[in-house]
């Protein structure tokens, strides 16, 4: 009796879920962070469900398995991709619909775990070390202590500090490609000396990331500068979010994803964010740290850029913008506070032109060239991919201040129109 | 003491223990939903709700972990929480435990803690979690430094080591006036033990849930209630030692001290969701070059204080 | 709880440190040794003050001042492994086998 | 047997079992932590022993050395963790030796000592007393005791910062060379010896 008190109460708070983000799942993660039924977790340790979102590259189904069976058992996987459904989640996976709300779909199927009942869903690798025990000798003299490899893991050997020359054992550990701490797809093999990144090596570039549909119509057809402008301020406050939530502040985080969903022309990101906290910022940890220059800004297009003050828009060029008086903002130093500040300006700017073009209901003059949020965007060479800029920016920083500049770009390649057409078709 | 003392006693704490950690809870979801404009639940079922759903979430191993070490660490936090909340005088007539050196047991808790938080981060044998345990011992003197000086700073005008007569010494004058850099400071060194708001460097989100990065269930329910009641003794302790513990006119002493703790609570629980948190090495260096040199300031001031 | 038991206990602590200062290898379990030492010498320093002292404080003093000892050898015992290390990698007692470098 | 007894008897048992584990446990951080735990054990018993302060006093001291320990042990230990079997020892027989006989002769001078009992006088506070010694009489060796602790801080910031005042700290700790910028005038091949063997054991 008093149980099923209990496990009426647990059944009231939001299901706990941890996503995994693959190409064109942008859109649905938002929908999940924007959603009352679920919390969007950052370890898969802490998940009750599993929220496969947007497709998985072939690379890394293996990584898919292994996150699969950190959420603890009986867990819920919720499968809201076209990637195949792997032969082990057949029976199990929840297939969801886009027609409804996606966070309600998690939670309806994971309070059923609440009674205790096992769900169908089967771990995906053996439950054993990843190498049997290597050992040698009984340890004497330090022999079989430093000897051989304990379940496949070498010892840690001393190697050069970057500090002060007391040379450590480095903490040596790879992340993603669905950490929530890198852009999806992003796979890194690192070296910590305690908390000092040592060592940054890309191992796999992030998945494309997908537009909103607008800047893909306004690389033909004219569109409305509005609606251009408030996507552009959306993507922008995203990206201000993840870094609102890397410096502990979640609940500010939640508020601007929720405004960037509902945008409006003539709003202001004070109004929006909270104005003290987005100039609270400053005092995070990085700020003025990873910072971009000489040909690597041309390379990091778009705000990056002009936060290091290299002032390429492509909305120069279009008559529309200059009609509404459009100039680009640009910031000086390229650190880190400096792209988020420019973020800030952007998003402010964009929806100031918003307000401007609804008014006249202006539309956009298609030049084949688009500034989208994350650079120029051109039908024949979609943006390319340059996540490989971090590995020099971020070595030496704290592991605090590295994820800080990570989260301070947007790396990842740009879907081309085609492909996203393609899909479109497809579904 | 007789053993209808003890019960009374060790009902008492742990009953304030409850109540508390369930106002933080209230308190910081309903600060949060304010804040992020979401329509979540009510704040006084959250905190229940969130607890009944880690209480049926499964248990976690990584591998090769310590497990003893992992699930005992979070029962000592919390026991060394209600420790401290045990050495409080909710009267002057009722103190739970009146340890004449109760002063210097709170600033033993404090070390006990950073060992327990380090073994925590240790035992998972997990990258997030110890580099968030490396993060805590780095820190971990420089909160207990500040905290002795300042605790030092109470009890030289209540010349004893004991958390009643320094609450006796505030008949006249509370210490928040008489020493004003002392509750900040002690309430600073509050956020950073329990780890909480600005000064969460070891369950941080850029460490993906850092020190519980691989928690699940409840052992993390016990350690969010841990970290909860480490607040509230903060408070209370706070309360104690600041703002006249006990006294204060018309209503009786326990309700007086309650009331005072909840306002320390709040605050403390406020500045968790408003204010980022700056980088580690930033704290450090702010901790040693401002926090110390204050804590000086304030024991030097006390002193000259109590000499005239 | 009388003076022999409490001697007795004192007398194995000192008895597992010595053995620990005299066996280990590594610089810090050695230091293991000695802190172990040091805690027979102020637990038999305290039964004493207790009860064989009524209660004359320089027992309480005597105490104190093995704990100060204690902070000195732990501090002093870093510092050497760090300065060591940092010369030559070493954290084993057999690798300084010269009196320089 | 009363309450006191067995509290005593517990944590005697925990501190002597405590401090036998710290060195036969595979992993470093254990080892110090039950050191730490043989500490708290005897804490407590001397909080029995009326000695509050002291008792009290260790905790806190301990926990900061243990911790401090704790950490060393990460960084200077292979096998922090304890995958690997453990055990640096030389000379064992001579160490276990060297223990039994200090054991047994001081439980010898424990038992067959004749000793005053004085016990503590029911009045006494021992901390006001302390007090009063260490900021009384006693005040000269509480005080050198403090002024040896600050000195012990700055000789230790020199021992490990790795820049001495005139560069680097372990500057003149190798021999000259023969000829000016040449290798050291002690025995190379030995040091080359000693490279190997450091990596032998890390």
């Amino acid at each position: 009796m008093a149980v099923n008190w209990l496990r009426k109460l647990a059944s009231g708070a939001p299901v706990p879920v941890f996503p995994i983000v693959g190409r064109a799942g942008e859109s649905a993660l938002q929908a999940l962070y924007l959603s009352p039924a679920v919390t969007v977790t950052r370890s898969p340790r802490h998940a009750r469900a599993l929220a496969v979102l947007g497709v998985i590259g072939q690379r890394d189904r293996e990584a898919f398995r292994r996150v699969h069976d950190q959420v603890p058992a009986p867990r819920v996987t919720f499968w809201f991709s076209d990637t195949a459904i792997p032969e082990a989640l057949r029976s199990s996976v929840v297939i969801g619909e886009a027609s409804t709300d996606i966070g309600a779909q998690i939670a309806r199927a994971a309070k059923a775990l609440y009674g205790g009942q096992p769900s169908g869903d089967v771990d995906m690798c053996p439950d054993e070390p990843p190498a049997p025990w290597k050992g040698v000798g009984d340890g004497h003299g330090g022999e079989g202590m430093m000897g051989g490899k304990p379940y496949g893991r070498p010892m840690a050997m001393p190697e050069d500090d970057l500090r002060d020359g007391l040379q450590l054992d480095p903490l040596a550990f790879s992340i993603g490609p669905f950490s929530p701490l890198l852009p999806p797809g992003m796979v890194v093999e690192c070296k910590l000396h305690g908390d000092v990144v040592a060592q940054w090596e890309l191992v796999g570039r992030p998945y494309e990331r997908t537009l909103a549909p607008v800047f893909y119509q306004a690389l033909e057809e004219p569109v409305a500068i509005a609606d251009l402008e408030l996507a552009r301020a959306a993507s922008h406050l995203r990206g201000l979010a993840e870094a609102l939530q890397l410096a502990g502040l979640g609940a500010y985080a939640n508020r601007l994803r929720r405004g960037a969903a509902r945008l409006t022309p003539g709003q202001s990101v004070d109004k929006i964010g909270g104005s003290g906290v987005l100039r609270a910022l400053r005092w995070s940890a990085g700020t003025e740290k990873g910072v971009v220059e000489g040909d690597a800004r041309v390379r990091l297009r778009g705000p990056g850029a002009r936060a290091a003050g290299y002032p390429g828009d492509a909305r120069q060029n279009d008559p529309a913008y200059a009609a509404l008086g459009f100039k680009p903002v640009t910031q000086g130093g390229g650190t880190c506070v400096a792209r988020w500040k420019q973020w800030i300006e952007e998003a402010d700017q964009a929806l100031k032109l918003a307000e401007a073009a609804a008014r006249s209901q202006t539309m956009s003059s298609p030049s084949g060239l688009v500034e989208s949020p994350l650079g120029p965007l051109t039908k024949s060479s979609p943006l390319p991919d340059c996540s490989d800029l971090i590995d020099s920016l971020v070595v030496g920083l704290e592991w605090s201040e590295a994820i800080a500049v990570l989260s301070s770009f947007d790396l990842p390649a740009v879907r081309d129109l085609d492909s996203t057409r393609a899909r479109e078709d497809a579904s | 003491m007789s053993l209808a003392l003890l019960i009374v006693s060790v009902c008492s704490v742990l009953l304030a223990l409850a109540v508390g950690v369930y106002c933080v809870a209230a308190f910081d979801h309903a600060v949060e939903a304010r804040v992020s404009g979401a329509r979540g639940g009510s704040a006084l079922m959250a905190p229940l709700q969130q607890a009944a759903l880690l209480w049926y979430a499964p248990e976690n191993r990584t591998e090769t972990s310590d497990i003893p070490a992992w699930r005992v660490a979070p029962v000592l936090y919390l026991m060394f929480a209600a420790m401290g909340l045990a050495l409080v005088p909710w009267h002057s007539r009722f103190v739970p435990v009146d340890l004449s050196t109760g002063v210097v047991l709170w600033g033993a808790i404090e070390p006990l803690a950073t060992v327990v938080i380090f073994l925590k981060g240790w035992a998972p044998n997990a990258p997030f979690p110890i580099l968030g345990a490396y993060r805590y011992v780095s820190l971990g003197l420089s909160y207990i430094l500040v905290s002795m000086f300042v605790l030092i700073g109470v009890a030289l005008p209540a010349e004893s080591l004991q958390f009643k007569a320094v609450v006796e010494s505030q008949a006249e004058l509370w210490n928040v006036i008489r020493q004003p850099l002392g509750l900040p400071l002690f309430l600073i060194v509050g956020l950073g033990v329990s780890f909480w708001g600005p000064l969460n460097f070891i369950d941080a989100d850029d460490l993906n849930g850092g020190g519980a990065a691989e928690d699940s269930g409840r052992i993390r329910l016990l350690w969010a209630v841990g970290r909860a009641a480490m607040l509230v003794a903060f408070s209370a302790i706070g309360a104690t030692a600041f703002l006249g513990g006990w006294q204060g006119p018309w209503l009786p002493g326990p309700v007086w001290l309650g009331l005072k703790t909840l306002a320390l609570l709040l605050v403390l629980v406020v500045l968790g969701q408003y204010l980022p948190r700056p980088g580690p090495e930033r704290f450090l260096t702010i901790a040693w070059v401002v926090l110390l040199p204050l804590s000086f300031l304030n024991l030097a001031w006390a002193g000259v204080e109590a000499l005239l | 709880m009388t003076l022999v038991t409490l001697l007795m206990v004192a007398a194995a602590l000192i008895g597992i440190g010595l053995y620990g200062a005299f066996s280990q290898q590594s610089f810090v379990m050695l230091m293991m040794g000695l802190e172990l030492i040091l805690n027979g010498a102020m637990f038999a320093a305290v039964s004493f003050w207790a009860l064989t002292g009524g209660g004359v404080p320089e027992g309480q003093l005597l105490t104190i001042i093995v704990m100060a000892v204690m902070a000195i050898e732990m501090a002093m015992g870093f510092a050497l492994v760090v300065s060591v290390y940092r010369a030559k990698q070493a954290d084993m007692t057999e690798a300084l086998d010269g009196l320089k470098h | 047997m009363s309450a006191v007894d067995i509290t005593f008897y517990i944590n005697a048992a925990i501190a002597i079992y405590a401090g036998w584990r710290v060195f036969v446990t595979d992993s470093m951080v254990r080892a110090s932590f039950f050191l730490l735990i043989s500490f708290l054990a005897v804490g407590v018993i001397m909080l029995l022993l009326a000695a509050i302060y002291l008792g009290v006093a260790l905790f806190f001291m301990m926990a900061v050395e243990m911790m401090v320990m704790a950490l060393f042990m990460v960084m200077f230990m292979m096998n922090p963790a304890g995958l690997n079997p453990m055990k640096m020892v030389h000379q064992e027989k001579v160490a276990i030796g060297v223990g039994l006989v200090a054991f047994l002769a001081l439980s010898a001078a424990a038992l067959f000592g004749q000793y005053p009992v004085r016990p503590v006088p029911e009045g006494l506070e021992p901390v006001v007393s302390l007090g009063h010694e260490l900021l009384g009489d006693s005040m000269l060796v509480f005080e050198s005791a403090g002024v040896t602790l600050l000195a012990t801080m700055i000789a230790v910031v020199m021992l490990t910062s790795h820049r001495g005042r005139y560069g680097e700290a372990n500057h003149g700790s190798r021999p000259p060379g023969l000829e000016p910028g040449g290798d050291p005038a002690d025995k190379p091949s030995e040091s080359e010896e000693e490279g190997g063997h450091h990596h032998h054991h890390h």
